[in-house]
């Protein structure tokens, strides 16, 4: 069927929520307000407000109440409005959550979810249009999902509420409205598995989120010029499958990480760097970076456009590449 | 304000009145702005039925006191003193907005009036004044300084640290929460079961009241007594209560309340109550109201015409102002790819 | 106990004491760990004089009941049973430690026990009550949770955001605060304004109350009246007064205070209280409670040799756990470089 | 004259605040107790209560605190006792510190140094005992400075506190108790360059804070087998010198770069990227990034000691490196 990347999230949790009746959701504007992009509309009238928690704008004790659900025996899905956010609550997340089953000798796990969204395009400004999935990646035991289509966002979100470990689950705002097909019984790739969304034997693209779509937009411009680019997409930061990538990239002998992650010590860093390492004997060119740059988020609208990567940006590199 | 040709215009009520009246119709200039596609997005919050907060709060200020607001900012700032046009223009997006476009109407400050700057972290700005009492104290400046937030913000935990230290350090600071009864889609009785907030202020030792936010007088007579105080060193909390009349943001048409409660709400409306009360008190007719208003719109109109004209920063601004001046720019992904490829 | 064969050992006053002996002996050898050179660390910090809170309020938990506490656990964690030795290999960094070593003294946990873990965040542990309200509500299981923590995490507003809603949703939970008057080097006058900490909890709408920590009995009286509320929907919060005897952690002298105030406080002292009042009360003897604070004595000796003698974790354990036994474990970074300059 | 790492962080504390009367100390611990590892141990005497400012323990109304002072006129010196706790802060950080300048179009700066110490070394646990300078490195805005000698301890704090822009100051807990050669007149290098200790032709070591140590020793008992490694202390991460690096990478043709900071989407990320874009033609082999683990930290003195790089392993790898 065909319907919206909000609509399959909803979806998710739905069918999530009646397979396991241990799922509860919390968060601001969960409930009654059905989520501030829409995601949980409604939830709370078939779910009830025991199971589809209104909280108080409390980020640092939302994810740790999550946490302490999660212990005992809930399956929480915690909602931050806003990625931006995350800082009030990065006690709580790698602190806390990300650490209990270690420094417990692995008593216990966390199998929570902390779902939200980053990214620009609202003109929101500098403070609701990050994309600060590098803080999470940073952080050891926890888990990072970042679904880039309509099927991956259904599928990936019942994944994410079946992990033992806590997955930051991070969705687009630039993405809700897209629409795209999807099938419940069949998700796009295992949990944890990259997927190569296009193939090509002049470079590897590597992106997730919504830069898969600026990447397979570039793809296809380039190719009216004869440049093939292979694009995959990671679909997860940790789990991170770089096995899928790798043959691709010794094979074309170029790659380029596409992502809206500021560039200094961000994915970008850690994908150029590994890459880098693991293809050595195999590359042609520098891995390239195309990342947000290092720089905070402005309302306006130019401005905003141009912090992060454009498909013309990436056109661009990929010719200057290929020259 | 010269149109007011009848009747007291000295009338400290009158100026008061005027100040709500511009901050109510330059909100509804905001509005049209959006409707027009020509503000910076759609994360818009109007303070239409906060205006006395604003201005009872603010008329009970010094010269060189500072303060920061929440996201529903603007009439705290006008009520400071702002440039409407300037602001517009800011909301606009726009290089001659008083962030040079960068920050919008969330992230609005100016240093020449004190504006330490709007926020869009809920509860995000409220520590900073305390860093404001703390230099006021050090530098013996006599300022206070006020930091404006919502109900919302009460279940930030920064706001209790916030309070502990101003009250462990007797700071001159003034913490202001206007609440209009909602965070987005929650009441805050769906937020806390205490809806006594100033309670919890006086448990960390603070001089704190509740107010009712429809009559701007009681605004004021609450902020002075409470500033005074603050400025003698015994840091202090204020609840207004009023009402959000609209949506949490433009986009946002309040489906979670329903429309008896709004009308309601909506009769705490302290620019009538003002206006009823001029009238009442014959410090002013309804004739030279209506002119005043009228000079009002006119003055409003003029903002929005002013930002749709003006233009957007230019490209390069992007690196500047991430560092001090004297420091140099990041450095554009382009360029730097450029030299990568290049081998340079 | 069989060893006091005189009086009545079937009083509860009788089991308090001894719980309260046994904890502060096992703290005392913990200090005779450090000593020994035999700790992991020396991030120890003993609950001597706070043993009132730990039994008191454990002994009016109920089997299935939760609980997290702060760095300053071990008595709460032997009042709720754990087994000492395990707790001793633990602070040693041992492989039979209650968390394999990798805990030690201020990560400790046991969800045997109901044990949500002890944490090195001042706060960090108390949302996770909140949590386990909400799996007690929803699993209608009856459970309570049971935060304690320190005076000094009345700074962290992780506190007050979780005290809001636990009353705002009503949850079986009860918030502990062992006032020992001192967070670290900051006595507790200095680190707030009013330091009536429960007026604070009132104000969220928690029932709360301060009591006295020199006699168990108040203290389980107080535990037994808020726990049986809170079981019903009533969260509560409850200060205990008493005195942080030794340093703050293992290496702490405690210069920042003098010793008058040092002898005065250790006078608190609930062990001393309830040995006095089994006399006095002629419930037992003065023969029979050195009986059986020599026993008890030879059961904490125990635990350290037992620790001394355990071994350290194997170096491989090292990279597990960070994710659950079904998932791949991290690279070491050594296999890395090898894989990487090797270049396969 | 000969004195402890943490003396000269005291010094530079006091001479500055002689120098600079808006100077303030504030923290927990700062005053009376004289900070939990003694660097302001006695200031409070010479300064008074006003300027050497005891907190509660709220770590987020610190930072929050010493944002507004800054903007106020005075030169906020925040204390965070173990960066451990940044959790907390990140929000007032990264959101409100970093970014006040550049939302505000450039109008005012927030002048404010946050002193903070991490690091291995003291059996502290999972949650005393990290190293998470790359969340810092990674948001735009923040400088960020890693002392690893005495007279850096000294001089870069100086620096620091005369910054026009926040400063995120890091010590390393195992470092207090060194001595070394301070000459109060004469800084190292100046503020944002790095500086090459040691020369050698067969690599490039890069590295900062307490690993330089541990890359000096090991370049010692390499220089015995006739392997002369050149050891780079970067000092501060922003800014990030990569000038004083480059010709060393190219003429040498291998570099390792060596920190505490876990390896993924970490510092060693940024360092490694930047090397193998940076000097792509001239690489023998792959960048090797000899960084933390991707685990938390242990109690266990010997997992603890292990979960961060070794002199040994430093050896090992270079051993490796020019087999
Ligand atoms: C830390 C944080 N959490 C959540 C939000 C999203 N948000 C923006 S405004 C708002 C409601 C705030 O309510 P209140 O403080 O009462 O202010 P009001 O909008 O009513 O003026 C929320 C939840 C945010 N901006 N920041
Ligand atoms: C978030 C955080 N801030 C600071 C510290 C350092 N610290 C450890 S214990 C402590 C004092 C805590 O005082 P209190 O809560 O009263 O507990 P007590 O030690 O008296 O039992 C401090 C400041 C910490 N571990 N965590
Ligand atoms: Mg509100
Ligand atoms: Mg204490």
């Amino acid at each position: 069927m065909e319907i919206t990347y909000r609509e399959a999230l909803r979806l998710a949790l739905i069918d999530e929520m009646n397979a396991n009746e241990d799922v509860i959701i919390l968060g601001e504007e969960v409930g009654r307000y059905g989520g501030a992009y829409g995601v949980t509309k409604d939830l709370i009238k078939q779910f009830g407000s025991d199971r589809i928690i209104d909280t108080p704008i409390s980020e640092a004790a939302i994810v740790g109440t999550a946490v302490g659900a999660a212990m005992t025996g809930l399956r929480p899905v915690a909602e931050l409005m806003y990625v931006d956010f995350i800082g009030m609550t990065m006690d709580q997340l790698a602190n806390q959550a990300a650490k209990i089953r270690y420094m417990f000798g692995g008593q216990i796990g966390v199998p929570m979810v902390l779902r939200t969204q980053g990214g620009t395009g609202r003109s929101a400004g500098a403070q609701h249009s990050q994309s600060l999935e590098a803080y999470v990646m940073h952080t050891p035991g926890l888990r990072l999902a970042m679904p880039a289509t309509v099927t991956d966002a259904y599928h990936m979100l019942r994944q994410a509420m079946q992990q033992p470990d806590p997955v930051v689950f991070i969705e687009h705002k630039g993405l809700y409205t897209m629409k795209g097909e999807l099938d419940v019984d069949k998700a796009t790739a295992p949990w944890g598995k990259a997927k190569v969304v296009r193939e090509g034997d002049d470079l590897v693209i590597v992106t997730y989120s919504r830069q898969l779509h600026y990447a397979l937009a570039a793809s296809e411009e380039l190719a009216k010029s004869g440049i093939e680019a292979t694009v995959i997409d990671l679909r997860t930061l940790n789990p991170l499958d770089f096995e899928t990538i790798l043959p691709y990239v010794k094979r074309a002998g170029r790659a380029m990480v596409v992502t809206e992650s500021v560039l200094t010590a961000g994915v970008a860093a850690e994908l150029g760097a590994r890459i880098s390492e693991e293809c050595f004997d195999y590359l042609e060119d520098p891995v390239v970076r195309v990342a947000g740059e290092d720089i905070p988020i402005s309302v306006s609208p130019l401005l905003e456009k141009n912090s992060v990567p454009t498909p013309e940006l990436i056109i661009e590199t990929a010719r200057m590449m290929l020259a | 304000m010269a149109i007011a040709t009848k009747k007291n215009t000295n009338s400290e009520l009158y100026a008061h009145y005027a100040l709500m009246r511009r901050i109510r119709t330059f909100e509804e200039r905001v509005g049209e702005l959006f409707v027009l596609g020509q503000s910076a997005g759609s994360m818009l919050h109007l303070s239409i039925g906060e205006e006395s907060a604003a201005v009872g709060v603010c008329s009970a200020m010094n010269e060189g006191d500072s303060f920061t607001t929440h996201h529903r900012g603007h009439g705290i700032f006008l009520a400071r003193g702002a440039d409407p046009s300037r602001m517009m223009a800011e909301i606009a997006g726009k290089e001659t907005g008083y962030c040079s476009g960068k920050g919008g109407s969330m992230h609005i400050a100016d240093m020449g009036l004190g504006h330490l700057g709007a926020n869009a972290i809920v509860g995000g700005g409220i520590p900073a004044i305390v860093g404001a009492g703390l230099s006021a104290r050090q530098k013996n400046s006599g300022a206070v300084s006020v930091g404006f937030f919502g109900d919302g913000a009460t279940g930030q935990g920064i706001l209790y640290e916030s309070m502990n230290m101003a009250a462990l350090w007797g700071l001159p600071v003034l913490f202001v929460c206007i609440n209009n009864q909602y965070g987005m889609g929650t009441r805050i009785d769906r937020a806390t079961a205490n809806t006594k907030l100033h309670e919890r202020a006086a448990a960390f030792g603070l001089a704190a009241l509740t107010v009712d936010g429809l009559d701007v007088e009681d605004v004021v007579d609450a902020s002075r007594r409470l500033i005074e105080g603050a400025r003698k060193g015994k840091p202090a909390f204020l609840a207004i209560d009023c009402y959000r009349f609209y949506g949490h943001a433009r986009k946002d048409k309040s489906p979670y309340r329903d429309e008896a409660e709004e009308v309601q709400g909506r009769q705490k409306d302290p620019v009538l109550k003002a206006r009823e009360k001029l009238i009442a008190t014959d410090i002013m007719n309804e004739d030279s109201l209506n002119a005043l208003d009228a000079k009002i719109d006119v003055e409003m109109d003029a903002t929005v015409d002013f930002a749709i004209g003006e233009k957007q920063p230019a490209l390069t601004s992007m690196f500047k102002d991430v560092y001090d001046p004297s420091q140099p720019e990041p450095e554009p992904v382009r360029t730097r790819i450029n030299r990568i490829l290049a081998r340079q």
